[in-house]
């Protein structure tokens, strides 16, 4: 056991994943002397060599693709996307290429790409650096997404996600980055794609995942000051979604609220909302409420305050699902 | 206006004394068959000789002929679709012939002679056509990636297979095909970038045959081609695509490069479209039909026939057998193509994932259980 | 009032935008001389001439980028995609820029274009000429997502997607392309982002839009054999979508169907189903239930009318929200 | 090995007898501040004399000295983050002050002297920068887009302008600024070749500054950038950019083309990036101090100090009173900067949309409820 950051952790399992196959290879802008511009990579290049990380002409599509061609060759291309925003110009060779080989090639080809995408905000930043785009890479068939939330599953993950046959979208909670916790670098993760509930809970099941459980598990604390129990599940990944643990959980609340910072319309939590309502239906007592981003880009740095879901806006959402007084029946005067 | 001396509308650094006659393309065979000679090229195919001769020449007989068969099949309602590459025979023969086993070859739709060239057997490429399936083969087989139908996104896999090539050690080459309209797409041109940062053994393969469906080559380009990728530090060769043997030295030129560490090469195969798009496409909308009848002139068949009658290698015998393949090759492939079966219901679901996936596994169960009830059900 | 295809009743719309507004300008692969690979753009291009109808280079950022540079100097371009599956190489500049430079210059720059997506299956065709991506666009803030089902409002949408000062992508049903309808080229249409109740009904409401609506219909007209009162709800606008009106027929009905054929996971369904369960909580007699494509990659043609939801697979959904014997009840030999 | 005489490592048809020596930049002005003659060049900086040069020079130095008070700024915690332009001053002040007002300018992220020169008040540029706006001016009042952060997309959207610029009969350019980063990126290749296929008046500025973040040009090119453009059908310019006016020259060799209908023009500015990428960068990691001291004797402004004094036209009184300029600038520009006042909350929902979106208001209407509630509230 050590103690690291979120970052070290996922720097610690690519260093892992490089040293216990040669296969693997980092791709990616500045992720070689610089050591990415968060450091994630940092030092990797001194202990592998520019050959196997590669810093990259600007290009992100040019990265996926020449990525897939070394998947063609056997090898395990982790390609850091630097910052959520700019990962679009690879968006063909991801949704077309990278998720459909597999089955275009009825499994004659595999692609064990990881993408791996610094993603969130309310780090203060411009445009473009604050996104949440994991819902346009969660409707895509063929792709695997996850997103860890603390430094032991940072470093598990990545290293499940580099193993992994298949295409994985490993979305790391920049914002989270520097924080830290113990991480047991030996022992046997929990599958990939299986959800975790971080507290349980009898009263509400709050769903985060990545940047927003820790806001959700300090909700869900402030939450018992009121007298109210609530079971956090940090979902890890996001297609596919571990519905049998969310269902476990609502059948034993009866109430949810779902949490992210993308767009609410078309995001994760209508996803999450629609299966729970399908799978959960005569148990639910109150109808499944999201806190979400605005339906709107995201805002200058200034106002991402009110964008990102904070502790309140939660707890605002768990008083709405509890039938309690709230934003949307107003305020009485007491 | 006035312009400065200094200013460039060339990259400079030309090996050549005559950059300026360096747009004709290489041509070794004229549309007569005559053999010109090539201080440069001859050696490149000196070698290319006798039963040689007469395999390119089946090979692009063959090649013809199962395509006019594929388009027969799609009149007659057997393939959904069908893009024919008449006209472009040499251009993929040529090339594909000189290319070893174990380089990897990844193209767009259109390169089936390639395809027929790497040992796919007929059927095969026209299992996508006929809807049974969403890539023909398994490309590890014959070292060939199935058809990218997204214009230029194969030219980057092929460097990063070529790149792969590089830290595996190995003398393999990649290659990758595609079009004159593709050259317009992003995805071409950060190719060649990461190809010439990373000095990667790939040959870029452009058939310029002169159309992108109906645009013609100049609304791609206003320059030749094969101007593009000196700029990038890739050198470059124009040559003529309906020359088989122009080709094959050109290409050897490319992967003897590559495979002695030289990086990439660009080359642009001069060619022309004789066939519609594809069968679904109407060229009497936008083709000027003089046009066409001076490429029929230049038919890189015909051409190849020509130069064999004058070696006197085409004998009746020579010519019967050649034929003889030819039908038998159609004969079987219509068969095998007709007979291709079907794909189960079920098997939509396959090969998504490599690895088990609960939400998938759950939908299978679901449509399995939804099939077996309206079976048994009499709505 | 005159008897019009679909794809004609769109190149009617197009013929009079380009006539009636001298900043209106086609752009796109193929659309001059050949009229478009659908001919949708047939005539336009020797009507109006190459600089009003233009032949671009085969690369879709760069007719979507320059299309932008256009709006900067006060154009109206209107980009054909030439297949739904050939949109991704524009996606960033989708999303990063004809989305976001209205917000992003807090109002100064308008992004009035107009892009033109044939989309959707069941036409035999090969991969990539067959897929749905609306919900990329949907989940996308500062898009406008419409879709029309009929000759009729294919007219009067285009004109009106042209005309609105916001991005607008225009999703064209090509499987419907040939069916035919009146259509008024005079009259005023209903606004653009409003929902229309193509059929009335008291049972259940299936919700659907684009090539599905006609399978709807005859879904319905099906279900009267079974006693059963379907409502269909021809969405026409998927970003936003016409929530009133959705909300008013399932206060009516208490049962909600919903179809689409983009894979059902993070698909609008999704959206629609949440929504729904959150505005109609208490009047939801079963959980709303979705006909969608599967989580797969578009399936060869031999396969697609598995894929693609048909008239039995709507019924089938049908059964359940009533309650009645349907594929997951199993079936009960009589 | 052997390669062939027509194969090409150039693109041909070069209207230069000397293309080997055209990767030298074009250069007027000494390190030393000598002006040397230039037949080709001279005439079009003939007119550059006198107060222009005073002028000139005021203008580097004041955006010198406010780059340096934002770089304070950050430092204070006024500004989340900046981008020096520190080095570049003559490749942004040169180009830009040779632009028509009707000229349009679509930049990224670095080109705060350009908008300087544009007219946009410094506290605009830092408003993206300070958090309280997503960008920080009206384009259409100083005919300068707000940058472009996503690397490359704006050479499309100068590329789209100036296609507006043939349709509307006018002789206005669009100009699109860009580093040698960018050049690796799809769009900017895309936009070359839209520019040639339609002979757009665009002038396509790139920067080289050697780097791109912490990645040397040599990872993006292995040949002069200037080099590419040729291929494309577009003539470019490899320009010292340290050298404002061997820039002004060449933009307006690129300006008067684009004028005059003979399309775009490519320029690579020679340049170096003498700061951070941004304040948050830490070039020790990777940048070899020797070439930092090198490119620092070349800095730009020290040069046409030297090239005024030979002049003497560098008084004490103009010395100071160009001093004066920079440090009032900079004083009222750190005072408008602080007081730029912060958004409303419910801004947010602004201008996401140009016409009314019920989904939107709905989502408005509630947080507005949501913000009065917990004001009220004592949570
Ligand atoms: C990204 C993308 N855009 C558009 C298309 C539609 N399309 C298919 S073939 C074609 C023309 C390709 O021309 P070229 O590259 O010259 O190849 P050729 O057909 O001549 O062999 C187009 C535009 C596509 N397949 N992919
Ligand atoms: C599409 C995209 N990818 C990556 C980035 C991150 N990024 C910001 S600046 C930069 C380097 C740009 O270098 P260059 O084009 O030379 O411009 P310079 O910073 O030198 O002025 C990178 C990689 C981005 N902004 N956009
Ligand atoms: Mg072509
Ligand atoms: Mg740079």
């Amino acid at each position: 056991m050590s103690e690291l950051t979120l970052s070290k952790a996922i720097g610690a399992g690519l260093r892992r994943a490089l040293a216990d196959d040669d296969h693997v290879l980092l791709m990616g802008e500045d992720i070689g002397e610089l050591g990415g511009v968060f450091r994630v990579t940092d030092g990797l290049k001194h202990e592998f060599g520019a050959e196997r990380v590669v810093d990259t002409p600007l290009a992100e599509s040019g990265i996926v693709g020449t990525a897939i061609g070394l998947a063609f060759r056997g090898y395990r291309a982790v390609c850091e996307i630097q910052f959520d925003g700019f990962i679009y110009p690879a968006f063909d060779q991801i949704v077309a290429q990278v998720a459909k080989l597999h089955a275009r090639t009825q499994g004659a080809v595999r692609v064990p790409l990881t993408l791996r995408v610094p993603y969130g905000g309310a780090i203060g930043s411009v445009e473009h650096h604050s996104e949440s785009p994991e819902a346009y890479f969660a409707h895509t068939a063929g792709l695997r997404v996850v997103s860890p939330s603390n430094p032991q599953d940072a470093y598990d993950m990545i290293r499940q996600a580099i193993a992994s046959d298949d295409p994985v979208m490993y979305f790391e909670p920049k914002r989270r980055y520097w924080s830290k916790g113990e991480v047991d670098l030996e022992h046997i993760p929990m599958p990939l794609d299986k959800a975790r509930v971080v507290r349980e809970g009898t009263d509400v099941t709050l769903i985060a995942y990545g940047p927003l459980v820790a806001t959700a598990l300090d909700a869900a604390a402030a939450a018992t000051d009121e007298g109210l129990s609530v079971e956090v599940i940090d979902l890890r990944s996001l297609a596919p979604i571990d519905f049998d643990t969310v269902e476990d959980s609502v059948n034993k609340t009866g109430r949810v609220v779902i949490v992210h910072e993308a767009a609410q319309f078309g995001g994760l939590g209508a996803e999450i909302a629609a299966t729970i309502t399908d799978r959960c239906f005569y148990r639910l007592e109150a109808p499944p409420q999201r806190v979400t981003g605005f339906n709107v880009p995201y805002p200058p740095a200034k106002l991402e305050e009110h964008f990102v879901p904070d502790l309140d806006r939660m707890l605002d959402a768990v008083d709405r699902v509890m039938g309690r007084e709230n934003s949307l029946t107003g305020w009485v005067a007491r | 206006m006035r312009t400065g001396l200094s200013e460039k509308t060339s990259t400079g650094g030309s090996i050549s004394s005559s950059t300026a006659t360096a747009d004709e393309p290489v041509q070794l065979l004229t549309p007569e068959g005559v053999r010109i000679e090539s201080p440069e090229y001859d050696s490149w195919v000196e070698d290319v000789a006798g039963d040689e001769l007469l395999a390119i020449y089946q090979d692009m007989t063959v090649v013809r002929r199962f395509d006019n068969e594929a388009t027969a099949l799609q009149r007659q309602g057997q393939l959904g679709l069908w893009p024919p590459l008449l006209g472009q025979e040499a251009a993929q023969v040529g090339s594909a012939r000189v290319l070893r086993q174990d380089d990897f070859v990844f193209t767009s739709y259109r390169e089936n002679a390639v395809a027929y060239v790497r040992g796919v057997p007929l059927e095969d490429m026209t299992k996508v056509w006929r809807g049974v399936a969403n890539s023909g083969w398994d490309p590890f087989t014959v070292n060939m990636a199935t058809p990218a139908v997204i214009i230029g996104a194969q030219t980057l896999h092929a460097t990063g297979y070529a790149m792969g090539c590089q830290r595996d050690g190995v003398d393999s080459v990649a290659v990758a095909y595609f079009g004159d309209g593709a050259t317009s797409q992003g995805d071409v041109n950060e190719a060649m970038i990461f190809a010439a940062s990373f000095k990667a053994p790939v040959v870029f393969f452009c058939q310029n045959n002169q159309w992108a469906i109906s645009e013609p080559v100049g609304v791609q380009a206003i320059r030749p081609i094969s101007d593009r990728a000196p700029g990038f530090g890739i050198p470059s060769i124009r040559v003529d695509g309906n020359d088989v043997l122009a080709v094959m030295a050109a290409t050897r030129v490319a992967l003897e490069r590559a495979r002695s560490g030289g990086g990439a090469t660009f080359i642009e195969a001069v060619t022309y479209r004789m066939g519609p798009h594809t069968t679904s496409d109407d060229p009497s909308r936008y083709e000027d039909l003089g046009e066409h009848e001076e490429w029929a002139a230049k038919d890189p068949i015909l051409r190849f026939e020509r130069y064999l009658d004058q070696l006197g290698l085409l004998t009746d015998e020579a010519r019967a057998s050649v034929k003889a393949a030819a039908d038998d090759a159609a004969k079987r492939f219509r068969a095998a193509c007709i007979a291709l079966p079907d794909p189960e219901p079920l098997s939509v679901f396959d090969n998504v994932y490599a690895e088990p996936h609960s939400g998938l596994e759950r939908q299978k169960r679901e449509f399995a259980a939804y099939l077996s009830y309206v079976e048994g059900s009499d709505r």
